[in-house]
């Protein structure tokens, strides 16, 4: 897969460069470190402060989700890796409005390690810090090892729903809370059709035939856990819908929000074939679609393949999802009428 | 021939390290991108060019100084499961050296330290022996450096030994089922697979063995 | 390339048929054709209405510019391929509210004489039809024949900014004029690194080599019109960028807003490398950015490459540019503070 | 052999003529990749498509209708540039037909049918005989088969002999270049190419030739 690139070891630097150029009132840098931007009004007085940060190549993710109503501060890794824990204790300092700060993450071994040291770091220096690690994807541990799997798009939900908890001026035990409740009640399923490149690596992850595909992918240039043939959209569709009900336990009646997300190759169309699919699934269970959110909200630079998320809402959830919030990474939103 | 490591071997030790690393560059990120992501090559070489940049503007630093700062600076440049283990690896051998009150690592030092970095590193990570993870090539090339002290082995001779034990751990992850990182979510598939930080932790005793015998 | 698909000639109604299920508070079916869309409020008492309309597989172009404070209805085409004469007039006749209709569209052969023939058709009916074609590209004719140029990502401008002037109430004559200005001070350039698939070919659209790139791609899967060397994303940047300059004739202390486009398979890191050389030349020409945006505002499913298009400011264009707009379609976006 | 065309040819012909240009659809597809978007296969498959579905639902129709709403089926279903040069032309064919109240189209109808559709093609295209369109292979149909009615050829030596031409003017758009549609463009790069439009009016031609001979 070809890439407009410069220096390829210079690709996080250089697009971190391309953003603050675009966006400067609404990013900036946390001092003292390349790999962290913050909010530029960070920091918040009277909110708890939520970090994120992971590997380059996903944006929206993580970058993407700092702003108003969403979080206070991201720090970035190279393509694919963990952000530096000095990046993570620059940009904890530079949100914290004195009132802690919380780690919402994805759960990836590196980004766990670094976190865990960032937070010791800040402890040792009066800073209260919580983690969620957020780990939505079904296909990569059983429901009774749900700790040990991975974050996938369902990210969107947890970064929403705790930005805009946090926004409303709860404290850290609050924002925490409901975090982990997102987690608990956020559920993904993907697949991947093709590879991508890291750049200073050249060379694509993985390699899959014409006719194949893979269930689960990682948003890390992993490949999927199960590969398969290449099916249609409406077998695709009905197996991923299926194995998300199913671990969420749902029953009719209940609410969701549904993210249909594309991982960068796959066109939108393609996303709403998914999505009319899941529709009828839902529809079958008598499961309300409350809010829909498709198209681009975690990627893996040029891979091709989508995923379908299902978030069971409650009253709190859903008005915590429709509150503003603004990025100029993300899709429009808004509630329904 | 060396009995011992100082701090004036940092520099040309990890320069050594870095280029076989670099040339095996291609290889590591091969066994990664099997069963994980592929960046573990680039991981390693950020870490080592930063490592390098870094020493030479050490120079008043004690040994126990140059093993956290090198580590820390691997870390940053390459940030990543690997890297974390680095760090803790390196946090952890600074520590021992310092006190020890180390101003050079002889063999049962060399033991030592590999011991508290290795401890550093399932601390951090939370795997055990038999997981598959570097601690598989880590844990036998202890082992087999106390034993080679015991049979009275030069520093040279008990790294080579090590190394190939380490080479002979890596190897032998290849039946086992990943349990930790990105490959755990890859269950069966790992199996007959070799574990990309074994090798790593491999090479990486393989240099330092080379490196004492010069 | 690999898709996610059903029946490849059932891709544009199924795509559809997903869309209307995922945003019914936004879109309706206009009444008599399957391949029509319109608001869910059209026709919008007092306001002109604008259609417009073309090929599948752009997405948000076409039908995701229609929304409040953009456009009122938009008729559907098979991929690539011009809506039917049936299509457009009902969607003509479904947003007419009494103060004509502006036909705002890519300059591309089949959509003109469709738009041509439902034009005559409707305007025998009795319904005042206006035609602005958009015609961006620079590199697709020379500046002597600009109205052969053909519509890539510049649509954009020309969509939001006359959707801004209808929504004031301005009469037909004013909401063609303002469309007219923006299409005459708007210029784009592209890059195509990979070429699409159409489902029902089956096939790609064209062959490039892994070290070529194509500069003036189009979008509806064409090669580009003039094949280079792959460069680098600053040379990219530069020429594309240098380009748009020479042929909008700037002049240093002039006004822009910058759009770089994503095609599909081009991640938003590339496009942000891309801005940020675009920057350093228009700084150096002392061009003033005043509004930006990078995403994907117009696609050719999964093509990689991208584009830069520039918008020569006055009073006026930016003020309908910052004027409120809603589509679930498009990026977020707000007016600088 | 057929003298005329009437109503009743209607359907079997269209029924031919989309099995024939089935046949060649990669081909058409191909052609118009190279310059264009490579369509007009589909255009041509979904179009045939959708005026065979119509046709057995006209059962009282006149020629003119069954050829006007045939053309416009096809536009429908195949909606595209050549889409709309294909209702342009069915609509100024149905109105010659009926100004002059044919229920047969004989050899002298049909050079004025296929007249006033070329004109409506003109007209709604705006290009002109060289331009490297369609036109480039309609032309010469239309001239051959004034000619061969001259020298007394019966509708179907005539329309073979039309077909040939149309083939002729088809491979001689290679030289030119390109000035309308998607391919103008491509400018230089049209050069060598055949003209995928005219490509397929030729086709349509020998289709038509072969099925009055038979
Ligand atoms: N929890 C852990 N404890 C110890 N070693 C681990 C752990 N997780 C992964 N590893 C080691 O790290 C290697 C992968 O490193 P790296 O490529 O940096 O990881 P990632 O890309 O997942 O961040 C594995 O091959 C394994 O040896
Ligand atoms: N303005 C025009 N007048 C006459 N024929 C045209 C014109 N533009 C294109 N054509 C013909 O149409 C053919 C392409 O048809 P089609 O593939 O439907 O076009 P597009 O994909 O550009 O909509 C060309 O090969 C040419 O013969
Ligand atoms: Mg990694
Ligand atoms: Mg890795
Ligand atoms: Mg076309
Ligand atoms: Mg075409």
């Amino acid at each position: 897969m070809k890439k407009i690139l410069n220096h390829p070891e210079a690709f996080a630097d250089e697009t971190i460069e391309g953003i603050l150029l675009a966006h400067p009132h609404h990013l900036k840098r946390a001092p003292g470190t390349p790999r962290g931007l913050v909010r530029a009004d960070a920091p918040v007085a009277g909110q708890v402060a939520i970090a994120t940060g992971g590997g380059s190549g996903h944006i929206p993710v993580f970058l993407g989700y700092v702003g108003p109503g969403l979080l206070h501060g991201v720090s970035i890794g190279n393509v694919f890796s963990s952000p530096s824990v000095e990046a993570m204790v620059a940009v904890t300092k530079a949100i914290h409005a004195g009132t802690g700060v919380l780690y919402l993450y994805g759960n990836y071994g590196g980004d766990i390690m670094n976190f865990d040291m960032s937070a010791e770091l800040c402890e040792a220096e009066g800073v209260e810090v919580k983690s969620v690690r957020v780990r939505d994807d079904v296909v990569s541990a059983p429901k009774s090892a749900a700790e040990k799997r991975r974050a996938v798009a369902g990210l969107f939900f947890a970064y929403k729903i705790a930005g805009a908890k946090a926004a409303t001026g709860a404290d850290l035990a609050a924002v925490t809370a409901t975090a982990q409740r997102v987690v608990e009640n956020t559920c993904s399923m993907g697949v991947a059709l093709s590879p991508c490149t890291i750049p200073a690596v050249g060379k694509p992850t993985f390699t899959i035939g014409e006719d194949e595909m893979e269930l689960g992918m990682g948003i890390h240039g992993e490949a999927g856990i199960e590969r398969g043939r290449l099916k249609t959209a409406d077998e695709i569709a009905q197996v991923m819908t299926e194995r998300v009900l199913a671990d969420l336990s749902f029953r009719s009646g209940d609410q969701v929000a549904v993210l249909v997300n594309g991982l960068g190759a796959t066109p939108p169309e393609e996303l709403y074939l998914l999505f009319r699919k899941a529709h009828q699934v839902l529809a079958g269970h008598g499961v309300q679609i409350q809010r829909v959110f498709i198209g681009e909200y975690a990627t893996s630079m040029e891979m091709a393949g989508a995923s379908i998320s299902l978030l069971k809402l409650d009253a709190e959830l859903l008005s915590l999802l429709d509150a503003p919030a603004y990025s100029p990474f993300l899709p429009q939103w808004r509630s329904a009428r | 021939m060396k009995a011992a490591l100082t701090r004036d071997d940092a520099l040309p030790l990890n320069q050594k390290l870095a280029a076989d690393l670099e040339a095996a560059n291609a290889a590591i990120t091969a066994l990664d991108a099997e069963v994980g992501d592929g960046d573990l090559g680039v991981t390693c070489r950020l870490g080592m060019k930063a490592a390098l940049d870094l020493l030479p503007t050490l120079k008043e630093a004690s040994l126990g100084d140059l093993i956290l700062k090198a580590g820390l600076a691997f870390n940053s440049a390459g940030a990543s499961t690997f890297g974390a283990l680095v760090a803790s690896a390196a946090m952890r051998a600074a520590k021992y050296t310092k006190d020890n009150a180390l101003a050079a690592w002889d063999l049962p030092a060399v033991i030592g330290v590999l011991t508290s970095a290795t401890q550093g590193i399932e601390q951090r990570g939370k795997a055990a022996r038999g997981d598959k993870t570097l601690l598989d090539a880590l844990w036998p090339a202890i082992e087999t450096l106390e034993a080679a002290h015991k049979n009275g082995k030069d520093l040279a001779g008990a790294l080579a030994d090590a190394a190939a034990a380490a080479e002979a751990g890596a190897e032998a992850t290849r039946p086992l089922r990943s349990k930790f990182g990105r490959a755990a979510w890859m269950q069966d598939r790992t199996v007959g697979v070799k574990d990309a930080g074994a090798a790593v932790a491999a090479m990486v005793l393989k240099s330092i063995a080379e490196y004492a015998r010069m």
